[in-house]
């Protein structure tokens, strides 16, 4: 084939920018001066020289059929001069200069099924990954968790019902492509890896897979003549390591997987200092089509979030001002004994002082 | 074609073109999720399948559908690629290609966005046209790293498909043990707080870097993200190997009329609330009602500037801070980005050459200390940011820490 | 008698008795040490054994003079003892001994001290007269576990002298893998602060562990310090492995007109700037020129109590916090006392008995659980709090974490 | 000599304090309402029931002569109804419930040479270690140290001329018996132990000296046929944990020790939580009788703590309100490679954020 190929490659890495560039943002870059939120899903920048550009915001599938993706653009053509961005939270975004025109934008997308909203204190889209679609190492399908917990927190989406800015991320192992977030809803893999010792002597470079784990659970082992390896049960806490340097050291498993659910992750400096999310519900079970219990409790945490959180205090900044003893009691969720970390650095997550909160009789 | 599940609810086939047999089959658990008002990925996969026929994707959906049914998923990994390059391409074939031979192959080209996401329609048509004459038509906008994902193609059409987008501009993405795909913010495109160019940066150093992308050749994935200031809109913190954050090292700028409007609009309450007693380092404070600002102690966290975006912004002597070593869980367990240029001035070509000859030195540095596998973090962890700082001569200043060491346990010279 | 440094000048020299020849001899670098107006130990010294002619003390500042010349200390340590007794003293012997024969021996004696440090002038009287009787009459009041430590004395008078002090109400304390000493602060005696009676339970509980205290089993020292309230005057969370921090649990106890007179008489910037915004976790709020607490959000760090004495104590519901695994910095680094018992009433023996019990739990625990020289903070770091908390029995609360888990990495049951 | 001894052991624990207390603490133990510090080195306690102590407060050299302890037990019993106590910092305090002995108790303290202070917002009594009197790994003497540092803040000893409390620790080796502390003074030996193979093999348990080392510096190496060890340079740190199970591993050197100055150290929960002392001068001479660079040091820190911190604000409080960078500047101290954390918790240290501070024009 390599052959009857004319073209040559050319390296050009990203796409050039300059010609995707609406007119009005090409003529005011770098010379924004403010920004306000007219309505939910709406922003309005206004540039130095007195200049308004109006942005549509909308939530997608983030799996998108070309189907849709052209739909977008009759839309973009129509009323955005040909012109359209997307978030890095796979939302699209609509620029008009023309006041006029948003509520037409708005009307057109709906109509294409895509809500509007995700701007300002608000739930936006959920950062997700693969799964069953197509990953290798997939606990379950992250698409399809999204869509639940979207239909579910479809008002704190196109409405602003909440203290601040809500991220929601779900990943389909712990290796969490989804990354950190207010709320991460992340399944794990619960049982060792197994081995298929007559294949992986013949597939894996052993050496390789023993360097990989982080725990040294791995040792070489001779099965009858044959050069393999062996997990140490004990020791084994199913990262998944392995698994991305032998497919053979197979972690998926109809059974045994569980959702986590982590709170408090920022990424953001303001005001505290980024944060990692931490783990405040375990064991929920992995449910498809639905997972309605993972999404019950992603429903009781953002109800506690709502009423006792302060204008611009994220999630986890709520959670540090009111303590985590009363984070567990208004959200009813249960801290135990696996919630205290015993990684690396457990010893700087204890409480290494005697300052502690007690609920008062009326709270008790 | 494989029939599965005759006993489902069958609401696929509600779509079914009246009286004709359904080019699908039936698929009642993933049929669950096309209700609700959250736009839906079933039904699009759904539309477009009927529409386009196409067998590959009725094959995704009876293995998904599967997948769903006995919660395990079953695409295996391997090697696919285009001439001259060595990644930029994951490779899935179907575990099941018995029970699901028209999912035999579902490969995923992932091609770099434009920066900043920005588009215009017609870039977008041809690529959603070449995709659909080559591949399945299905299109991740955005992937995590950033990239399109041209989700499902066999590998007979990858350089085809390949060939036919790269002179419509578009190039692959990283995979493997290489430079990963950018991400910027929207920066000065339409952001008020952008500190420097985001997009200029990142089309300047992925395409430095190209060739670094598309030939896999590092201890391990290396990953740049561009956010304009230390709002971190591209998460580059977190989950980045390099996170470049815009930043400002002179005073805030403040628009006293502004603020005065912005004060009688929210009330003297909702400044000291939300504004002052908010701030990090205490930096701010009262006096006769206005806002006072101690830029000496401020520590450009955004947070009252974000708040009073009519009023403040970031000061004019603006550039960025580069922070290194963010990653995710894997192994030793998530990490953030460590601050390591406080400041760096970005203006002209040369600043941007600068920026880039110490973006080499520091991926030279990983490449030659750095273990098989191992994230710039966890080489500068293991070794010592004293030796990290050593090696690609920069000074250690109190900036890259929270505090100085609370131990003696270090080598003195005797 | 060694003779060293004529060259020295001799400043000791001036206090020896006019024309007679001094008793000591000259130690031009230890006199720098008489000068300045901060009480001088060497003054003290000296002076001492020109009354007493006590030739170890001659030695031990000859060989003390010589350390200071030539930058280096010349003990070495041995194994020295009183019947039935395996600790307690610190055994010294000079690896100079032909040159100092006069400081062969320099063994200590560590006293337990009595409870909050509080003594009358007899006590105290005896123990100098045992003191110069059998040894060199220099006295560490207090040493840095709470000990009296009784400096300088030779083998063969240790059992008569402690015969004779033990006689007078003082036991030895500890030293090497044993349980130590204990320090309590002043407390109820003396502190309007104190939540339990911090010498009552000090004086209980180590009697109680006296045996373990004299005859060294355990994997390595173990301490007890006893803090009336989170002052932790004891500084127990980082010098002890069991701190014992007096806690309060419902309000603080407010006298509205203490409280008014504090604030006429100190101002409202005052209470703002250096009360309220003190408040470590926002508790305190401003209304009507009023002091509001919200004491479910308090975290007993004492603060506003310290300021406002007059108009702020604990509450009325008073006990202890439990913290445990303190240590300074040997090995591992300097680590803090981690919570484990948030409260935990002390009021009659058989609080007591129950606060003992608990110990002893926790240190068989530590004994059966931990190696050869690991302080208990180190056992549990290695082993896990889950692990520890399980095998005492004690249920895990997030009271013992600043915050929970944020790696994924610990295993679940299958 | 345990034949003609008739006395038996009594294993009595801590000394009695029944008889230790005076009466007006007896009565009103426990029921202590506030108190008040009338001047530097007073305390005033009013009880409950309107009772009223005097506390006067003195700094000792703590390795005291019985001449110096029976002069307090007189002035004790000529005020103070012949009682006394010593404070956790080795300070003596003498106790009356009439005013009017109060100058007297002062003047006779001063008078026996003891300075009165230490009370309240002030430095108060060095809390010391052992040294070359009498440790056996000691790099320095610390009670010389400790004379010749509050020589120079005797001032700040007698007066109140500090925003706080400010607690100084000082010790004679790395293990740091003189413990955490606002200002801790610590020397360090700086190269590896040297061994005598010749008497390693008789005296000490190997194993045990192995197991020891933190850092796994220490193997098993045969010397001209003797059973010995050997210690890698590049790992070792000196910090002398091998010494403590085995002598014969000779850290001690006359000429390879230096001095580091550790500031932040808080024991208190009061405010911030308790914190560890962070490093912020290193290689100071070890430079007897009178460490004149060490103390030069610790007046400069105490003199930008001085104009620079806020009322009740602890020294390492200070920092971190206005940052390590302003307290290198206004110190004038260096800040090194050596002092960023390389050890087991060192990421822990680093600063994963964007926030950072920058000296403005007027400040440059
Ligand atoms: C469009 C987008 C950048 C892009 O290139 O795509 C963006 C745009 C803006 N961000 Fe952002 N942020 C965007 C992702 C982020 C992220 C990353 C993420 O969500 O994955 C973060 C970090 C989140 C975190 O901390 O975990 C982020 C943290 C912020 C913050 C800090 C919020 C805070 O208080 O912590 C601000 C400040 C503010 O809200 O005014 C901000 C402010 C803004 C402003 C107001 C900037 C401006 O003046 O234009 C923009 C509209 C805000 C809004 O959407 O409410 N943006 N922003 C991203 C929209 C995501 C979406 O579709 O919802
Ligand atoms: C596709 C994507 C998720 C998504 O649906 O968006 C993804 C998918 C995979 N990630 Fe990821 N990661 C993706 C973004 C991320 C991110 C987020 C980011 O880049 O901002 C992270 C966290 C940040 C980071 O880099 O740590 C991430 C951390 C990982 C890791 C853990 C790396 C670590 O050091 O902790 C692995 C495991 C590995 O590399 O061995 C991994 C491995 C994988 C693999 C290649 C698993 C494998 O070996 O097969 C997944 C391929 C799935 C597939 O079939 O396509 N992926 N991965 C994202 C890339 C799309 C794109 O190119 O735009
Ligand atoms: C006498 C003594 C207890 C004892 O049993 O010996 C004591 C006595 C008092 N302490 Fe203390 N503290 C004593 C050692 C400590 C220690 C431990 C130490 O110094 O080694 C600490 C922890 C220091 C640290 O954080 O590193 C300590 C931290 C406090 C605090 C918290 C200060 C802060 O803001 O962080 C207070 C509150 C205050 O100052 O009102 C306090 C308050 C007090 C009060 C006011 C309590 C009271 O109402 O009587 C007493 C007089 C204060 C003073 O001296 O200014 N005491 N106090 C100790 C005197 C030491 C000395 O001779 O100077
Ligand atoms: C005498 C004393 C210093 C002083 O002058 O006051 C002292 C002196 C010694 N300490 Fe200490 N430590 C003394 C209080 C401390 C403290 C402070 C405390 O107890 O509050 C600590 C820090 C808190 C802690 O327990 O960690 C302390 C942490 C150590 C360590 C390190 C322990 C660790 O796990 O980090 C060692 C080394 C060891 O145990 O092997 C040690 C070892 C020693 C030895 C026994 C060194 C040795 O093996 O010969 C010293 C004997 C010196 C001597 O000749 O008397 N000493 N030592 C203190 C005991 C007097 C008393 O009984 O009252
Ligand atoms: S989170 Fe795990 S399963 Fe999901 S895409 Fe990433 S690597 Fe694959
Ligand atoms: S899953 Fe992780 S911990 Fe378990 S063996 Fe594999 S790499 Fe090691
Ligand atoms: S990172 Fe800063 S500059 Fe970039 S979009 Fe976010 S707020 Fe704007
Ligand atoms: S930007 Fe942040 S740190 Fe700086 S003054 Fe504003 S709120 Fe304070
Ligand atoms: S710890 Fe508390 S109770 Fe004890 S002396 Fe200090 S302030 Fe008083
Ligand atoms: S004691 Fe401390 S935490 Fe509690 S209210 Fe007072 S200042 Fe706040
Ligand atoms: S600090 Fe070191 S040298 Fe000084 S007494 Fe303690 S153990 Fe001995
Ligand atoms: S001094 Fe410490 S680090 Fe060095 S060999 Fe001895 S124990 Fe190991």
């Amino acid at each position: 084939m390599a052959m009857k190929r004319e073209w040559q490659t050319v390296e050009s890495g990203p796409h050039d920018y300059k010609d995707a560039l609406h007119p009005v943002v090409q003529k005011n870059y770098g010379k924004w001066q403010y920004h306000q939120m007219p309505r939910p899903g709406v922003l309005k920048h206004v540039a130095q020289g007195g200049d308004v550009l109006y942005t549509v915001r909308a939530g997608t599938p983030r799996q998108d059929s070309v189907d849709l993706i052209r739909r977008i653009c009759d839309i973009a053509d129509k009323y955005c001069d040909g012109f359209l961005r997307f978030t890095v939270r796979n939302n699209v975004e609509l620029m008009t200069p023309d006041e006029a025109k948003v509520a037409a934008i708005i009307k057109a997308l709906t109509e294409i099924g895509l809500p509007v909203g995700g701007v300002g204190p608000c739930v936006t889209s959920v950062h997700h990954t693969q799964g069953w679609l197509h990953c290798d190492i997939p606990a379950t399908d992250a698409s399809g968790v999204v869509k639940s917990i979207m239909d579910s927190l479809y008002d704190d989406f196109v409405k602003w019902r909440l203290p601040s800015k809500v991220r929601i991320s779900t990943s389909c192992c712990a290796i969490n492509c989804g990354g950190q977030a207010d709320i991460a809803i992340v399944v794990k893999h619960t049982r060792p890896p197994r081995i298929n010792h007559e294949k992986i002597g013949r597939i894996c470079e052993l050496p390789k897979v023993v360097a990989r784990c982080p725990v040294a659970a791995i040792r070489p082992m001779v099965v009858d003549g044959r050069q393999s390896l062996t997990v140490d049960q004990q020791k084994c806490m199913y990262c998944g390591a392995c698994f991305g340097a032998c497919p053979v050291m197979e972690i998926n498993h109809p059974e045994h997987s569980k959702f986590g659910i982590w709170v408090g992750g920022k990424n953001s400096n303001a005001r505290s200092k980024p944060s990692l999310g931490c783990l405040v519900a375990q064991n929920l079970p992995n449910n498809p089509p639905r997972w309605p219990e993972v999404n019950e409790v992603v429903g009781r945490i953002l109800g506690a979030y709502r009423s006792e959180g302060r204008p611009w205090e994220r999630l986890g900044e709520w959670i540090e001002r009111v303590g985590w003893s009363h984070f567990f009691k208004s959200t009813d969720l249960l801290f135990t004994e696996d919630m205290i970390d015993n990684y690396r650095h457990a010893r700087m997550t204890f409480n290494q002082s005697a300052q502690v909160r007690f609920p008062q009789r009326h709270e008790r | 074609m494989t029939k599965i599940d005759k006993d489902g609810d069958g609401a696929g086939g509600q779509e079914s073109p009246a009286g004709g047999e359904d080019f699908l089959n039936p698929t009642p658990m993933l049929d669950e999720l096309e209700k609700g008002p959250w736009p839906s990925f079933v039904r699009g996969l759904k539309e477009m399948a009927r529409r386009t026929e196409k067998t590959m994707l009725r094959g995704v959906l009876d293995q998904l559908e599967y997948s769903y049914q006995t919660k395990t998923g079953y695409w295996q990994g391997g090697m696919v690629s285009v001439l001259g390059y060595g990644g930029g391409i994951i490779s899935r074939r179907s575990m099941l290609q018995d029970r699901f031979p028209e999912a035999a192959e579902f490969h995923t080209l992932r091609v770099q966005p434009s920066p900043g996401l920005h588009y215009n329609t017609k870039m977008l048509r041809d690529l959603c046209d070449s995709w659909e004459r080559h591949g399945s038509g299905l299109i991740a906008l955005h992937g995590q790293t950033g990239d399109v994902m041209l989700q499902g193609i066999e590998e007979a059409r990858v350089q085809d498909c390949f060939d036919e987008i790269n002179q419509n501009g578009w190039d692959l993405g990283g995979a493997g043990a290489a430079m990963r795909t950018g991400v910027s913010c929207v920066g000065p495109a339409r952001c008020e707080h952008a500190c420097y160019d985001t997009l200029r940066l990142h089309q300047a150093v992925l395409s430095h870097f190209a060739g670094e992308v598309h030939r896999p050749q590092y201890n391990y994935k290396f990953k740049f993200k561009f956010s304009g200031c230390p709002n971190d809109c591209s998460n580059g913190i977190f989950r980045s190997d390099l996170a470049v954050i815009g930043m400002w090292r002179d005073a805030i700028l403040v628009d006293e009329e502004a603020m005065a409007a912005w004060i009688s609009k929210n009330g003297l309450d909702f400044l000291v609330n939300n504004v002052i007693n908010r701030c990090p380092s205490r930096a701010l404070s009262l006096a006769e009602g206005r806002l006072v600002i101690d830029n000496g102690n401020c520590v450009h966290c955004m947070h009252c500037i974000n708040v009073m975006t009519e009023a403040l912004s970031p000061g004019r002597e603006r550039g960025l801070a580069i922070l290194l070593g963010g990653k995710n869980t894997l192994k030793v367990g998530a990490m953030g980005c460590t601050m390591i240029v406080p400041f760096f001035r970005l203006e002209g070509q040369e600043d941007i050459d600068r920026f880039i000859a110490l973006s080499e030195t520091i991926i030279e540095w990983w490449n030659s200390n750095g273990f098989d596998h191992e994230r710039i973090g966890e080489t500068i962890e293991r070794l010592g940011l004293k030796q990290f700082l050593a090696g690609v001569g920069l000074p250690a200043t109190p900036a890259m820490v929270s505090r100085p060491r609370s131990n003696p346990y270090y080598k003195s010279e005797y």
